[in-house]
């Protein structure tokens, strides 16, 4: 069973209740995002990039298994 | 992965001794002729009547230390620089205290003072850090970078 | 002359410990979120052959304070400012040591680097100050400024 | 009698030999270099700049009483 890890942060965290998310049988990016958005209507509300095994992703990537996505709201370090 | 990866971390802001202690520790390399040094600070800025007291400072710790990484080895292959430095606070940092501290060091100013504002730009724009701006009354917001 | 000029000399090098106060007397400055700084290093260049090992600073001081209170006045007209610093050193600063010292502090990280960076540039070409850099075995010639 | 003071610095002062002069009936900077460099012909090999009261002058400039003109050889500060 192919099993990938979510990681979110910031305001994607504070949606998400959780900064650490197991799920399964995920295909793709988008389809990952499909499935959160159903579940967190606010997610579509704010501005975020994903990062699959720490490297940005544009459109949609697809998901090996123990890969592990990260939701990143704009960076606001410094 | 299996490469060392450099840490930028500290646990609380930077104090002034310990910048002090940095640029003391390159007494010894004469070969150096300028230094430039960037402080972020944090502001108590008004929202809507209520004053940030403190930024929490969150990262996505992997991730951030992979794209410095990838920054410092650009700049080095960019400027003839000595040596870099940048420390970046995580947890509470509060108003008037210092959560950034980018240190560069060449033989003449131009590359170390160019080097030290690119590494700064890039480090606002490309680490996955996150600043939660928290006011007196305990509430926040997420910090939003200045262009 | 009525006007009072704000004094930028020191005697002999500029110590970190001094670097470390002025930073830490700004943590009371809450609105400011960037400081720059430019920290000059006297390098021990070898000239053939031999070794630089200080450089004894003289300057025309009337003319550098009146100058400095100069270009102090156009920076703070041109950037939006909190507050800078400025020390030089006079006499004997060896290898490794500090004579220069520019501290700038703003709201926002673009004027206080910009700010930073013309007030070192104003400095070396503008400031009646003259460098003797003195070898090993006593001999000296006159410094020059890389452009 | 119209007196003028000369500060010397840098290269220019090591060639003088000293840092204060005072002179007397010069009436342009143009006067007060021929006569420098006729006693100090090494003056000539080196560039410099004159201010007059802290002023940094261009072609001659004419020299009130205690008018205080300084020899600058290039700036080498910071």
């Amino acid at each position: 069973m192919k099993e990938i890890t979510v990681l979110s942060f910031g305001a994607v965290a504070d949606i998400l209740g959780q900064s650490n998310l197991k799920l399964s049988n995920l295909s793709s990016t988008d389809e990952l995002m499909q499935q959160l958005e159903k579940e967190y209507p606010a997610l579509k509300n704010i501005p975020y990039a994903i990062a699959v095994n720490k490297q940005l992703v544009t459109g949609s990537a697809s998901l090996e298994h123990n890969a592990i996505v990260a939701l990143l709201p704009p960076f606001s370090g410094g | 992965m299996e490469k060392k990866l450099k840490n930028i971390f500290v646990r609380g802001p930077v104090a002034a001794a310990f910048i002090a202690d940095s640029i003391q520790k390159h007494s010894t390399q004469t070969g150096i002729g300028a230094h430039s040094i960037f402080l972020g600070q944090v502001r108590n800025d008004v929202v809507n009547g209520k004053t940030v007291t403190a930024i929490d400072y969150t990262t996505y710790e992997e991730m951030a230390l992979e794209q410095m990484h990838g920054i410092r080895e650009a700049i080095f292959e960019k400027y003839e620089l000595t040596c870099m430095h940048v420390y970046h606070s995580l947890g509470t940092v509060k108003a008037g205290e210092i959560s950034l501290f980018v240190f560069t060091s060449a033989k003449h100013r131009k590359p170390a003072i160019a080097a030290c504002e690119e590494v700064v730009e890039r480090i606002k724009k490309e680490l996955p850090v996150w600043g939660k701006e928290v006011f007196e009354d305990t509430t926040y917001q997420w910090k939003e970078n200045h262009p």
